[in-house]
């Protein structure tokens, strides 16, 4: 069962994203989105640890979220950005889809 | 409901008090047990102190969050699940928590995870 | 796939739900199916009649209303959660002899058995909150 | 001593204005004075007359305007966060045409103004909020 | 208004989109400078983000905090205080920003909290 | 000038009280309240920095929302409990308020 994993607080103020990667499986993902997004600049103390999971899973950004913020700038390699429409796609193509609350 | 067994987990990750998200997660809980559904629940994080005992809230005008929890074995739930990690890290253990609850480690809880059709939090 | 969406923040307070509107739109455009979206906890304040934004900002509950009707989505808002809210249908208004109602037609007031089935007939259930 | 308090958190999406008004309750029986209570940001949802928990829960909403009657406190909505959350005095619901209103006529509608006078005019000014 | 005049500060700790706070700061902050309050901001933390260029919230459906924040000098709202510290950890600099800000080091921020009449939070 | 500093958010999951405590000087009090109060407990990573501060500072910790928790069990020693109408009496024995959110 592949899990899709919705961050949803900055990585920068939260627990939240450090308390996902614990229990992530490789073919999970993980989608930052809203506040979230903040994750996926590669200025931030959570690169590190974000790097090592890309490693075994896929990582995502709404890149309307990364927009909104002015966050369009060099983002971590190995985040790729999607748009509603693929978020959609992700939760399909996932077996389940957990938010981070 | 004669829909298809699934197999659900309620995932929490609050406090009891900071918020009504604890409550609303219980309620959940209750319901998707008295419809027989296959429903476990994950304490998380700060969601630990949720299951604490002699929490008195009183004072803060709040219904007792811990009261709540001990309805738990009446309404025959018994998949209650605390991360190890968590309560280590608070200091506390199984025998603070007003229902019985399985203890697990990072893995066990990985595997729960995984398992789950459908995944709710609060 | 059956999707369905549980909406756990006010209008106002969080932008979680704007983000489920956007995928509801982008779910409905690509030929999924919206099974249901359950308003929960500050979830139900979206079905208020009453909000009133300036003119040039968003009316997020009211963008809710207007999708939901336009794609005769069943939208289920939480009674306990919605009574605790004061947000009321004409009967509940008349139950508790209250002044006023402000509940939006497009939504139904129900139980947490609602929330239960959906996750039970949806393939894929996505939670948006704070 | 003069003290004013901001609320900016919601009747049930926080335990913060619970702890304002057991903070309010202290402070006037020992003699302080309440200079205002302003509600801001979701802190606008306790002037609903709408609200109805179960009757063995708090209801708080309540319980601050039965406060402020009591004490007769000067309480502060604030206008804009009001209309977008839905939450409309008579006038505001005729002004748009809005089917009901739902304000407590403890509170008064107004500006932000009202806050920043009750800064500069009190001694101590407490926010409570998430 | 003809109190005395004080010392305000309304401090800012959240990002600009995840809610509507950083709108209320702004409103709050303006409304004051009308008045001719001695009014200043100090952003801290996420907070930080409120003032960065190039944000494009038209998809997410919202009004641009930048180009609120960019009126501060129009409403002659000069005294815009971040903390060097907030912003390093982010990878930003003192040109990342739409409006003129004075950069503080821990020690000054310290005697700008202690100076205050009044601080306000949002 | 003195300032009572108010944490409600858990120091568990938020960095709130680690930014205050980077701005507290001599003679300011910190009082946690709300889910703050979780800082009080002995067991947590925060123990030290609080310890620290202690030296400095006076810290206190809401009575009523430390009982609702279940936590009046030992907690830090450096740590004085306080009723609502002692929270009165600390705002009014300081100079300002700031309340961390």
């Amino acid at each position: 069962m592949m899990i899709l994993h919705l961050i949803n607080q900055s990585p920068l103020q939260h627990g939240t994203l450090d308390s996902c990667l614990r229990f992530i499986e490789p073919e999970d993902s993980i989608l930052l989105i809203e506040d979230g997004v903040y994750g996926a600049s590669p200025h931030t103390p959570c690169r590190e640890a974000l790097e090592l999971a890309s490693r075994s899973i896929k990582l995502y950004a709404l890149e309307a979220d990364l927009s909104a913020r002015g966050l369009n700038k060099p983002l971590l390699p190995c985040i790729t950005l999607v748009s509603y429409a693929e978020f959609v796609e992700l939760s399909a193509s996932h077996d389940t889809v957990q938010s981070w609350l | 409901m004669s829909q298809p067994s699934k197999k659900i987990l309620v995932v929490n990750r609050k406090s009891p008090y900071g918020s009504l998200r604890s409550r609303e997660a219980i309620d959940t809980l209750l319901v998707a047990s008295a419809y027989g559904v296959d429903v476990s629940a994950l304490y998380l994080d700060d969601g630990v102190f949720q299951l604490v005992k002699s929490q008195h809230p009183e004072q803060i005008q709040s219904k007792n969050i811990a009261k709540m929890v001990s309805a738990f074995e009446m309404y025959d739930l018994k998949n209650i699940y605390v991360d190890e990690q968590s309560i280590a890290y608070r200091g506390l253990q199984a025998q603070d928590f007003v229902t019985p609850v399985k203890v697990l480690n990072t893995d066990q809880i990985k595997s729960l995870l995984h398992q789950q059709d459908q995944i709710l939090s609060f | 796939m059956k999707f369905s969406l549980i909406i756990l923040d006010g209008p106002s307070s969080s932008q979680s739900s704007n983000t489920a509107l956007e995928f509801a739109k982008a779910a409905v455009a690509t030929d999924h199916e919206l099974f249901r979206v359950f308003f929960a906890s500050d979830g139900v304040l979206h079905g208020s009649t009453l909000n009133t934004p300036p003119q040039d900002e968003l009316n997020i509950a009211q963008a809710w209303q207007d999708f939901i009707r336009l794609h005769d989505v069943d939208a289920v808002v939480c009674v306990a959660a919605s009574l605790r809210r004061g947000l009321l249908n004409e009967q509940e208004a008349q139950r508790y002899q209250k002044p006023a109602d402000n509940l939006s037609d497009t939504m139904e007031l129900s139980g947490l058995g609602q929330l239960i089935e959906a996750t039970l007939s949806s393939d894929r259930v996505l939670t948006f909150g704070n």
